[in-house]
């Protein structure tokens, strides 16, 4: 077997944090990657629910949208899109939402919207979708992201989901009330916030990288907390269950254009 | 008392120029076959509303169809970028558009207050995000018992709704299942409603609690199978990953664009892409 | 991680005195059994919630167990009075009973607010009428976009709800079919939930869009068949309206009210005069 | 055949007023009654929409409770209880509301609370049940009720239901957008409101019946209109279906009790 990726350990990094029996509230592409594969490994209880409407969803391969077939066939029940962000992620039933971004910034904040400014963006981005409740109303949120300069930014361009705003309480003294982002994945290290200031401080490092490569690679002068964690490396098992899975989404996928 | 009429009649009667439209679908049962009708009848300055605008509705904005578009996710699902109206948004090509950007909790409650008939939409939505800085539309009140702030949306009442559905008994009621996203708070917000469907059957064998839309609610009915490809319709037919993975590079190039909507949904007609003509 | 016990240990664990319990059913799936053992079990000074109170709560007022009722409609469905209910509110026997008035429209807004995590629920209720001036929990507020006059209901969120389902799987995962009133929306209100159920199955057959409760949202969950009796289990068994015309006649006196209690549910058991015994 | 009682043309004549297609939230009892005659004589594309959430029910026997299994069966669809009242009534779907009461009063207002006084009433009534939205939301209400002098009262004791308040444009001042009360039916007579003062008056009277009849059975100085017509008697064909109705009902309703 090929060493894993970089990508392949963030999702694998990612995956391990969703504990047995979480009520998961699902983004589409490398969150939705991560949390099956946790499902598939050492949490099957984990319920994953998607913004389109699908509760305790088990696909067999990654879904390409966030509503395909393969989500509603295998949920234990669907409700409406409606119903999904009133009863289920605004009614509280929601531990972790699990998001993606364009943009995240040294405060946690999420930038899917616009690159640039709102009213002449230099790239019009697909936009909030879900994000902002999802990350106002999950008790707690985890990001993954790729680690590039462009991603990890000093102050994202457009807040699209509030993470700690300024830092501090800003996020508590503007009336938002669960705990927010608890950790950034990337595919070199971990973040997580400063207890204090919220700063994203990195607390864990993926095996084989170094501070440079992280201090290179993101777009604020970063902090690392005083004690730093490496990364497990990825099992078999994992790494197994992960290619396995994107090999048959690959089969699946080019089968249904027929 | 039928409803039913061929489609491009059923978009000609009740589509005009300047209409609020929404064609709802939550990557499923989107109803491409109707978005192309629009886009044949050349229908001008349309206001575009949906909860996750995607391919059909970068091709009514390619097309020059629309001046505004009210939404909260714009994109190729699982692919990228939708580059039509990106190319309107970022330069204004074919025409300026017009934003007003909601997320998908707040779109939810703004069909669900309409459907309701009510002119707002109660959510706890948004704090501390931009877009409050940049929709005006974006209201907040006080809870007269705990004096907390919550956020409102208006409610939006489009002229036209347009779903399609698995199934309709010959009297025009309509059973959708698998993921029904919004289709009944749309179908049910909108002063008109168009409904294309898979199949026609002679009685609904609905599940006592399904998402049925009885006919009085419907405007009128078009037979179109196939009508939601390349999404799918559960049941019938899958989703056309591939063909929403080769809309990245057709929509890249405006030149390669207009090729391929003229080739395809003017000219020719959309069916030789995506099999069986319709009815 | 079984959610399953006997319906006794259940209402023991989970109900304690003072406590607000809302045992819901739109005239179908009525959670008697449960219902008959908070009377056994002596549960004392309950706030009870309920949109249509019958005649299970006719029977809990009746016994003393409840201090509060919030509800829309008290009455015996189709026959006319609830005379337990009547004493307490005209009488104060046996003991005096607060009332927290409102429109069945209201109750299911407040319902669904507290489902969806809100203070409160927003309606066009209840204008000119004089329950406004006869309950202080009934507001309004002004729509910040069109500045009309909208009702408001304070969120109702019980310490427990009780459902009837005809169908659980072994993991508890629950699913109702017919006429699902408010059952969903309680469910999700409350802070702790009990659901008996007609029939244990391996798997769930439910349609994809049915009425389900997560395994997860379930407190406990307790196997009762003929639960819903004198009620009716869609697919299961019919109303027994000739019950319902005779309690007419056993609650409209106190004495054959006591009496009728003590032999049925007191000392004997319901099942006795409903039919097979309950596991 | 014997000749129709006073409760049998006030069933029927309130059926002759829902006209074929109309969509009717029908209260229990005998608008419930008069609206499945109707719906089986000479409307039979009328929608009946019940508060249990049945939208489309056409039960074989009258319902003795507003969510009998029979309306489920039916029906085109059951939704829930929320949402019958929020999409459907709220939602400006229904013509006509049909309810029926304890009492009303000159000005068309409707009290099923309390008589008496709402803190020590002498009579506790089951209360509002979905009726004062319905009187606010339905296009027009027809209200159908036996009469009593201790029914149609100077002035109700609770106005559970808003009809015409205190008369004139009262019911405009605070605010309802629908037309209100537009019929109220009798075993004896129809009263409409007067398009003015809106008061209760009597514009037709069921065969046989004398004005002094209506106004010593009548709890105000009751007014009759400039025209007043005759009800057409029932006709053998919808004596003949409601009678079977209750038949069938009273079959089905012993039977189910074994």
């Amino acid at each position: 077997m090929t060493a894993a990726s970089p990508s392949e350990i963030m999702t694998i990094v990612a995956s391990r944090l969703l504990s047995n029996g979480t009520i998961c509230f699902v983004g589409i592409g490398i969150p939705s990657k991560a949390a099956n594969l946790a499902r598939l490994t050492h949490a099957p209880d984990l319920v994953l629910i998607y913004e389109s409407g699908t509760i305790g969803a088990r696909p067999e391969v990654f879904p390409l949208s966030i509503g395909d077939g393969e989500l509603a066939t295998t949920a234990d029940t669907v409700v409406s899109t409606t119903e999904i962000f009133s009863y289920w992620l605004q009614g509280g039933r929601v531990a972790v939402g699990f998001l993606g971004a364009a943009q995240v910034d040294r405060f946690a904040n999420l930038n899917s919207t616009v690159i640039g400014n709102y009213d002449s963006p230099k790239v019009r981005l697909p936009g909030a979708g879900g994000a902002p409740e999802i990350a106002a109303l999950a008790a707690e949120t985890f990001v993954i992201i790729e680690h590039d300069k462009r991603k990890l930014v000093e102050k994202v361009d457009f807040v699209t989901s509030a993470g700690f705003l300024d830092g501090g309480d800003s996020r508590q003294q503007r009336g938002i009330r669960n705990s927010g982002p608890s950790v950034i994945i990337t595919d070199l290290c971990c973040f997580r916030p400063h207890a204090e200031t919220k700063e994203l401080t990195v607390t864990q490092l993926h095996p084989g990288v170094t501070r440079e490569q992280v201090r290179n690679a993101t777009g604020w002068s970063v902090k690392f907390a005083d004690e730093i964690f490496e990364t497990e490396p990825p099992t078999e098992t994992e790494l197994d269950t992960l290619r396995d899975l994107e090999h048959r989404t690959e089969l699946a996928h080019r089968g249904s254009g027929a | 008392m039928s409803k039913y009429s061929p489609l491009a009649d059923a978009i000609q009667t009740h589509i005009s120029d300047g209409d609020c439209v929404a064609l709802e679908g939550f990557t499923h049962l989107i109803p491409f076959a109707a978005g192309h009708e629009i886009i044949r009848q050349r229908i001008r300055d349309l206001t575009l509303v949906r909860m996750t605008p995607d391919l059909i509705y970068d091709q009514i904005i390619g097309m020059g169809c629309a001046r505004k578009l009210i939404f909260s996710w714009g994109g190729n699902p699982g692919v990228g970028s939708l580059h039509r109206f990106r190319d309107a948004v970022e330069n204004q090509y074919p025409n300026e558009i017009e934003i007003d950007e909601r997320s998908h909790a707040a779109m939810a409650a703004s069909y669900a207050a309409a459907a309701s008939g009510l002119p707002f939409g109660l959510l706890r939505g948004f704090v501390g995000s931009d877009l409050l800085a940049h929709n005006p539309n974006l209201k907040s009140i006080d809870c007269p018992y705990t004096g907390e702030r919550l956020a409102t949306v208006p409610a939006i009442r489009p002229d036209v709704a347009i779903i399609h559905a698995q199934q309709a008994d010959r009297v025009g009621n309509v059973h959708l299942w698998g993921i029904v996203g919004v289709q009944k708070e749309i179908a049910l917000a909108a002063k008109r409603v168009i409904v294309t469907v898979e199949e026609i059957v002679d009685k609904l064998d609905a599940p006592p609690n399904a998402c049925v839309i009885p006919a009085w609610v419907v405007t009128a009915i078009s037979h179109v199978p196939r009508g939601a490809k390349p999404s799918y319709a559960h049941g019938y037919y899958e989703r056309d990953n591939e063909f929403y993975r080769s809309w990245d590079a057709i929509s890249r190039s405006r030149d390669k664009f207009s090729a391929w909507m003229n080739q395809h949904i003017m000219r020719e007609s959309f069916e030789t892409l995506h099999g069986e003509p319709m009815l």
